[in-house]
């Protein structure tokens, strides 16, 4: 051991001596690496304060503050981070619904207070804002799904020529990959006109517990079948999954949990009322979302509560405006079986100003509340609108729904580009196939589609089915046969162009370009354009006793009109949608039911 | 994140007996005497130290100061993870000593303790008694999340959450862990500091000594160290 | 006769008057019309009748302006199109008890009926002060008719369910 | 030259078992305390030495001072929630958690890694043991009074933790390797330069060959010194270099090949002394394996593909009931990750298996009595043992 | 693998095997077969290694279960034994003569979980922890978290927000 070698070798360092140091000249404030995950900002204009953030660090840094007013789809929180707990993970930049939060590079924070080291990023002006080096999501977020599973439906050749519910609804698995996209932030609970418990019964969804899913979606919506179908989901438009991805299928999700729990057992959950009759009456005048629901709620209070429904089923709009298709008549029945089952009396085909009065109601109950529908299609009165062959979409789903025999020639024209004119397009699209073998229809269409007003789904089914829809086409006459056998029966629909249909501040000014004119040939012409209630059943001397808000009945804000005896709610107060129906059928409810309290506290 | 258990209540389980050592008994000292002891009661070094007094000469102080921030002499003391990006620095390329940082192997020799990081009760217990080894003027620094609130151990049954309450901290310093260069940054800060004469912790320590060792004692058990002069 | 009455005149001020004149009758038009109407569509005659009465003030504000011309070239730089989507719809007959419909589809008429007549006697005066007004007040009935058509969109083309 | 016997007139008794019988009253003992704050650079351990003139006659170690409570904080984190923190468990080279949790959670879930994210993994794993042998080596250099070496190569790490930075977002806590896949590919021009810093560590190793291996002092300090009997490698648990040192060629990358290794080619270092200067030797050869490593992972990587498949929604992302045991060869030896699951959101149980929890208790407490007082340090940094791993 | 579990079930009546994935197997054993089967294990099937040795806590089911981890290198198989202790007096037989490194993890599993390993070298003394008072905190009954709020004292100053509770307490108070 020892040799000369070992002794020597040593020495070789010193040529170090001679080489150039390493030492950084001035390492404070060296930039950091492109990725380096420094300190947080947080674009708060794109942020949504849903809380992800919070909920997936695991060392309690983030906490939710005020920063602004709540509104639809943002909480007005946003994340505040305390650099006492904080370890740089990055998993909030991860996770970020809207990829607002992200990282700087920078790294140098030094201070005597130890409370100094909380901020809001974004909020808290700070040196490393403008940075744009620093820790930023490579893609999209991966730490949830993007897509949501693709709903089974039927094809085009399967369904055109019935009218079977096109689609299938979610199987366990799909419901269940589709319920594990939710982050649980409940944006969509305030969105929700009904406020349902949507994050609760995703979350039940997920544990597989379909009673209690049930109780969670009768809480707040006795017609889950319906929305689970044909809600207008404004909750899916605030979702937080929407920014990159898709928004969570909350109707669809809804509707899973609904198809998984059989008539019996959901009648078994909602049970029926546990209290006392109070021996106090109301009328409902319509049984539709809004009437059914004021009653359903009414009834559970144990008051009796009679329905009356002019028409032969209840449903309202739900039965007669909406296709079969969309909407089985016994998936409505069985959300109305469970409302009768509370001991609400229903009363179809009287309808009240004719069969009964107003008057009359008000002399035999407690409270009367309206909840009429919009049943009466408005017109174009273009010249020729009142030929022979001009329908009312309105009408005619009516009439089909009713078992009635419709007229359903070769071609028809379709004046209008909302659902409804989806909705009659479609109708009519399978009464000509079952008869002719073939589909004949045109939507013509004010708006082009890029402010289509019918659901973007409704369009893609009606296109798959053979129906041809133009947008941009403003209607201009019904052209009618000028002389022959038919004279002033209508042969077709004459359509300008809309070059633009509103201005940029997005109020309604269309331009039209005349030399582009087409004449649809049409054995019939459907105008879908627009519905109004039919307020008649009111008699003049309550139509003038009754305060007005442009058109509508003016209610306070729980419905109440200005006639104490009188309440008011869904379509023909606040516009169609079942949904809103629904909300106003609560409020409905519950200040009725205020109001009877009252009167039994006096009566005490 | 597991929601926390309510009806958990510390130290009410009695199925587990504290062991020999931690139970009060007589012990015979060599001289023969026969004394109780309570190991988890009995605590030592309660001699609190002095408050060091500022030069009567402003100039003077200024001096001092002037010196003192120029020979930082850090306790060679990872106390957790940060240690880790202090060793950098005492290698060429950060070379912390060309701003007069050096560091110590004993408290003896050093003034600035820096705590890098989470201190579990144990190391706490030695990171106190280096601590109040150190000669005054001293100073500590707390680098990194744990010191200033706890830090990704902030559930944790082992750790303490805030420095601050256990020993008198001059500065922090942001980072989960700070990279040496913000260290030296704050090393840097600490020196300015000193100089405005601003970094008093140890003045504050012997100021409320009896409240930091009620800290102390409120969560380090079996204090079993010698007393010694300050 | 409106356009023949106006042709005649050769000073800006006295047209105006007469504009005026012109919108205190179709005010007092509407404001007859109110009570017939049910009372739900009552707020669009209301309408009506106060969006004329604010065009009498703008008028009379013009010829009490100073530097009214100014404020006639300046209005008349920015024309308002015609935008014609009212042009198939016919103009009814007011019956006693008209819809919100007709009453609207009548308002659109006049609207129309003003425009054409006050462009034409525009297109027949030559340049000068007098042009200016007709153009003016072409372009005040087409700004009406557009916010006409806007609430017509609005009530009539909800678009349905 | 002379020869020195000493007189042991003055010793305390042997008992018939050959061992000192210990007793603190008779004043000829003494109780020495290594650490925690400086024991060499093994990090905050302790090692209670009774010591008889410059002999140890006993060493107790005692551990703790970082313990944090992985195994009870992970229990109440989700299986996300665990990636931040497991890396903690030790700081030299932490990506071995990283990885051997994100492969536990994987298996148990049943996820695919992408080819990719494999490569980048055991990139990254190289790069990791890169590191902590230039710890390990520099460590040994001075706790046997050669710190310069110490010097040179904290600084080539430095330079390894800057290539970290640009990969990982983080210099020493990378928090990279995602269950799924890792978090990003290379940046652009990565691979042009890392070969310099493999280039300038080549250089700087030759020098410490020259400084450190090939030296007299060094040589007489480590050689014979701290022998472990290989017969005692697996009643102690021996793993990794330390067994290498001693001729067993254990090595988890061969043996039970993860990753890519069955795709590399290189061939495990073994040297046969058991000693300091063995271990020593081992852990440098290692290193130049180690570089090669990293040049051929470089050359074979994939240089298209995903590197992380989508997860299911992590807030709430649940594993079925089991158990697995997932290991790699760290520098230190065998490192694994236990992990049983109960079906809900949070693991049931996570046992870190740390190399050095066998090499820095039972095995250093059997060593150190009969060694010389100045011999503990180097015999403690010679078994390459990190505290954190120990304690958790 | 699946020869030698089938070979040693009936001598030691081992539970049925879970076949994690090759070169890894679980399976259970009887607390009075389990040091036949260690040494059966080391000396004649060349599992050598005693990779680990943990504890789980089954608090529902009343019951620990100790994991001895053990490898055979040559085979590169590694085979879990699972043995299940009673929760209410936990006790295990020490391995260290077979295994001297398995003290450490015995002091261990005593420290954390309160079992106990009579006969273990120094298998009362501290470890990890000093002056613990509490119950050993491995346990699942053990909550970190409320330990760690009823012992140490937190910064305060911070508040947080729930965005449903928020948005309706803001946008639909009486809803």
């Amino acid at each position: 051991m020892g040799s000369l070698r070992d002794v020597l070798s040593p020495f070789t360092a010193w040529k170090h001596v001679i080489e150039t140091p390493v030492t950084l000249k001035n390492p404070i404030g060296r930039e950091a690496a492109d990725r380096y995950r420094g300190f947080h900002q947080n674009d708060t204009e794109k942020c949504i304060g849903c809380g992800s953030c919070e909920t997936i660090c695991q060392n309690a840094a983030i906490d939710m503050v005020p920063v602004d007013d709540p509104k639809e789809g943002d909480s007005g929180l946003r994340p505040q981070i305390d650099y006492g707990r904080c370890c740089w993970c990055a998993l909030c930049v991860d996770v970020c619904m809207t990829g607002s939060l992200t990282m700087s590079n920078e790294y140098t924070w030094v201070d005597t207070d130890p409370d100094a080291f909380r901020f809001i990023p974004g909020v808290d002006e700070k040196p490393w804002d403008a940075i744009a080096k620093g820790y930023q999501r490579p893609g999209e977020r991966m730490l949830s799904g993007l897509t949501r599973p693709e709903m089974m439906e039927m094809e085009p050749e399967a369904r055109i020529d019935n009218f079977d519910e096109i689609v299938a609804g979610y199987s366990r698995e799909q419901a269940v990959l589709e319920a594990d996209r939710c982050v649980e932030c409940g944006l969509c609970v305030a969105t929700c006109p009904v406020h349902m418990d949507i994050p609760d019964y995703i979350a039940a969804i997920r544990e597989g517990d379909y009673d209690l899913g049930t109780q969670i979606l009768y809480e707040t919506n006795p017609f889950s079948e319906v929305c689970g179908r044909v809600c207008t989901h404004k909750c899916e438009t605030v979702c937080a999954a929407q920014y990159e991805g898709e928004p969570i299928a909350i109707r669809w999700l809804k509707r899973h949990i609904i198809d998984n729990v059989s008539e019996e057992r959901r009648l078994e959950i909602v049970g029926t009322p546990q209290v006392l009759p109070t021996g106090r009456k109301v009328a409902i005048v319509g049984a539709g979302p809004a009437g059914l629901t004021t009653a359903y709620d009414l009834a559970r209070q144990g008051h009796a509560v009679t329905v009356y429904e002019a028409q032969d089923h209840a449903g309202g709009m739900m039965r007669y405006g909406i296709p079969e298709y969309r909407l089985p008549y016994d998936a409505l029945d069985r959300d109305i079986a469970v409302i009768r089952a509370q001991g609400v009396e229903i009363k179809t085909g009287v309808r009240i100003g004719s069969d009964i009065t107003l008057a009359q109601l008000k002399a035999d109950n407690d409270a009367v509340v309206l909840g009429i529908g919009l049943h009466m299609g408005r017109s174009t009165r273009v010249p020729g609108s009142d030929a022979p062959g001009v329908e009312a979409a309105i009408d005619l789903l009516r009439r089909i729904t009713a078992g009635e025999e419709v007229p359903v020639p070769k071609k028809v024209a379709v004046i209008g580009g909302g659902n409804v004119a989806m909705d009659i397009a479609r109708s009519m699209a399978r009464l000509q196939k079952q008869k002719y073998g073939a589909v004949g229809v045109t939507v013509t269409a004010l708006e082009d589609f890029a402010h289509f007003l019918a659901d973007k789904e409704e369009v893609t089914e009606s296109i798959e089915e053979g129906i041809e829809i133009l947008d941009a086409r403003g209607p201009q006459e019904m052209v009618t046969f000028k002389s022959g056998k038919r004279k002033g029966e209508v042969k077709g629909l004459r359509t300008w162009k809309v070059i633009s249909i509103f201005d940029d501040q997005g109020r309604f000014a269309p331009q039209y370009d005349e030399a582009d004119e087409i004449v649809h040939e049409a054995e019939m012409v459907v105008e879908a354009i627009g519905q109004m209630a039919d307020v008649s059943l009111l008699g003049d001397e309550l139509t003038e006793a009754l305060q007005w808000n442009r058109g509508r009945i003016a209610v306070d804000a729980d419905g109440h009109t200005s006639e104490p005896w009188l309440w008011a709610g869904g379509d023909s107060v606040h516009g169609p949608d079942v949904i809103h129906a629904v909300a106003d059928g609560h409020k409905l409810a519950a200040s009725v039911s205020a109001m009877l309290a009252a009167k039994a506290e006096v009566a005490k | 994140m597991k929601d926390i258990d309510k009806s958990f209540k510390k130290d009410t389980e009695t199925d587990f007996p504290l062991r020999e050592e931690m139970r009060p008994r007589k012990v015979t000292t060599p001289d023969g005497q026969v004394i109780d002891i309570d190991p988890l009661q009995d605590y030592f070094c309660q001699e609190p130290p002095k408050v060091h007094r500022k030069s009567y000469s402003a100039i003077v102080e200024g001096f001092y100061n002037w010196a003192r921030a120029n020979s930082l002499w850090i306790l060679g003391f990872g106390t957790g993870c940060g240690a880790i990006e202090m060793r950098p620095l005492m290698t060429p390329r950060f070379d912390a000593y060309r701003y007069g940082i050096q560091w110590r192997p004993t408290p003896r020799q050093s003034n600035l303790l820096v705590i890098s990081g989470y201190l579990s009760v144990k190391t706490l217990k030695r990171a106190i008694r280096a601590y109040e080894q150190m000669p005054q003027p001293k100073y500590v620094v707390g680098l990194g999340s744990c010191t200033i609130n706890g830090g990704m151990y902030w559930d944790s049954y082992n750790t303490i959450k805030k420095l601050d309450e256990y020993l008198p901290v001059d500065l922090y310093i942001a980072g989960c862990m700070p990279r040496p260069e913000a260290l030296l940054a704050g090393l840097m800060d600490l020196k300015k500091l000193i100089r405005k004469g601003e970094a008093e912790g140890a003045n504050r320590y012997a100021e409320n000594f009896d409240w930091y060792k009620a800290n102390q004692k409120s969560v380090i058990k079996d204090w079993d160290m010698p007393d010694y002069s300050w | 006769m409106k356009a023949e009455a106006l042709s005649k005149m050769t000073n800006v001020e006295e047209v105006l008057e007469t504009v005026a004149e012109f919108d205190r009758e179709a005010h007092s038009f509407y404001t007859d019309l109110i009570p017939k109407v049910s009372k739900d569509i009552r707020y669009i005659v209301e309408e009506l009748a106060r969006a004329e009465l604010e065009h009498i003030i703008k008028l009379r504000g013009l010829l009490a302006s100073p530097n009214m011309r100014a404020h006639l070239k300046d209005a008349i730089l920015r024309p308002v199109a015609d935008r014609r989507f009212s042009d198939a719809i016919q103009a009814p007959e007011l019956g006693d008890a008209p819809d919100d419909q007709e009453v609207l589809q009548y308002a659109l008429a006049r609207e129309q009926t003003a425009i054409e007549q006050y462009s034409e006697l525009a297109a027949n005066t030559p340049p000068g002060p007098m042009h200016e007004v007709f153009s003016y007040l072409a372009n005040e009935e087409s700004k009406h008719k557009s916010d006409l058509e806007a609430l017509y969109y609005q009530i009539v083309h909800s678009g349905g369910v | 030259m002379f020869s020195f016997q000493p007189d042991r007139s003055q010793y305390p008794d042997i008992g018939p078992d050959g061992k000192f019988e210990i007793d603190l009253e008779t004043g000829k003992f003494l109780k020495l305390w290594q650490g925690p704050n400086h024991p060499g650079i093994t990090g905050n351990m302790s090692v209670e030495l009774t010591v008889n003139g410059d002999e140890v006659v006993e060493g107790k170690t005692h551990v703790g001072y970082l313990h944090r409570g992985f195994e009870k904080l992970m229990e109440r984190r989700t299986f996300i929630q665990v990636f931040p923190i497991v890396c903690r468990v030790c700081v030299p080279e932490p990506d071995f958690n990283e990885y051997c949790y994100a492969a536990a959670v994987e298996e148990l879930a049943g996820i695919e890694t992408p080819e990719k994210a494999k490569w980048i993994r055991a990139l990254i794993l190289e790069m990791g043991r890169f590191n902590s042998y230039m710890m390990s080596i520099g460590g040994i250099g001075g706790a046997l009074g050669n710190g310069i070496v110490g010097q040179w190569l904290t600084y080539v790490r430095d330079l390894m933790l800057d290539r970290f930075e640009e990969l990982t977002g983080a210099r020493i806590y990378h928090m990279f390797i995602l269950p799924g896949g890792v978090r990003a590919g290379l940046p652009e021009g990565f691979e042009g330069r890392m070969e310099e810093v493999l280039a300038t560590a080549e250089r700087y190793l030759d020098d410490t060959e020259k400084l450190l291996f090939t030296n007299a002092v060094f040589k007489k300090r480590t050689k014979g010194v701290g022998y472990i009997d290989p017969a005692l490698f697996e009643s102690y648990g021996v793993t990794g270099p330390n067994a290498r040192a001693g001729g067993v060629a254990k090595d988890v990358r061969k043996d039970s090949p993860y990753l890519v290794y069955d795709q590399l080619d290189f061939d495990v270092p073994v040297e046969h002394d058991s000693d300091i200067w063995a271990r020593a030797t081992v852990r440098y050869r290692d290193l130049r394996v180690t570089i090669d490593l990293l040049r051929q992972i470089l050359a074979k990587m994939p240089k298209t593909g995903e590197v992380m498949t989508s997860l299911p929604n992590v807030l709430h992302w649940k594993i079925p009931r089991g158990e697995t045991y997932i290991k790699g060869e760290s520098s230190r030896g065998e490192y694994g990750y236990y992990l049983v699951t109960d079906g809900s959101g949070y693991p049931r149980r996570v046992n870190v298996r740390g190399p050095s929890y066998t090499h820095a208790m039972a095995l250093l407490e059997h060593l150190i009595p009969g060694t010389n007082i100045a011999d503990v340090a180097a015999l403690m940094v010679s078994l390459h043992t990190y505290p954190p791993e120990i304690e958790r | 693998m699946r020869e030698l579990i089938e070979h040693l079930t009936p001598r030691y009546s081992l539970g049925a095997p879970v076949f994690q994935r090759p070169g890894l197997t679980f399976v259970d054993v009887k607390r009075d077969k389990l040091r036949a089967l260690l040494l059966d294990l080391r000396d004649k099937h060349g599992f050598t290694h005693l990779v680990l040795l943990t504890a789980v806590d089954w608090l529902e089911e009343g019951r620990f279960q100790l994991t001895y981890l053990l490898n055979n290198r040559a085979a590169d198989q590694t085979l879990g034994l699972r043995l299940y202790l009673d929760r209410a007096n936990p006790m295990g037989d020490t391995i260290h003569d077979i295994w001297p490194t398995a003290a450490t993890y015995q002091r261990e599993l005593r420290e954390m979980f309160g079992i106990a390993f009579p006969g273990s070298p120094r298998v009362d003394e501290e470890f990890i922890l000093e002056g613990w008072t509490d119950m050993p905190p491995y346990r699942r009954d053990f909550d970190t978290l409320a330990y760690s709020q009823q012992t140490f004292v937190e910064r305060g100053g911070r508040e947080t927000h729930e965005p449903r509770a928020t948005m309706k307490h803001k946008l639909y108070p009486e809803g």
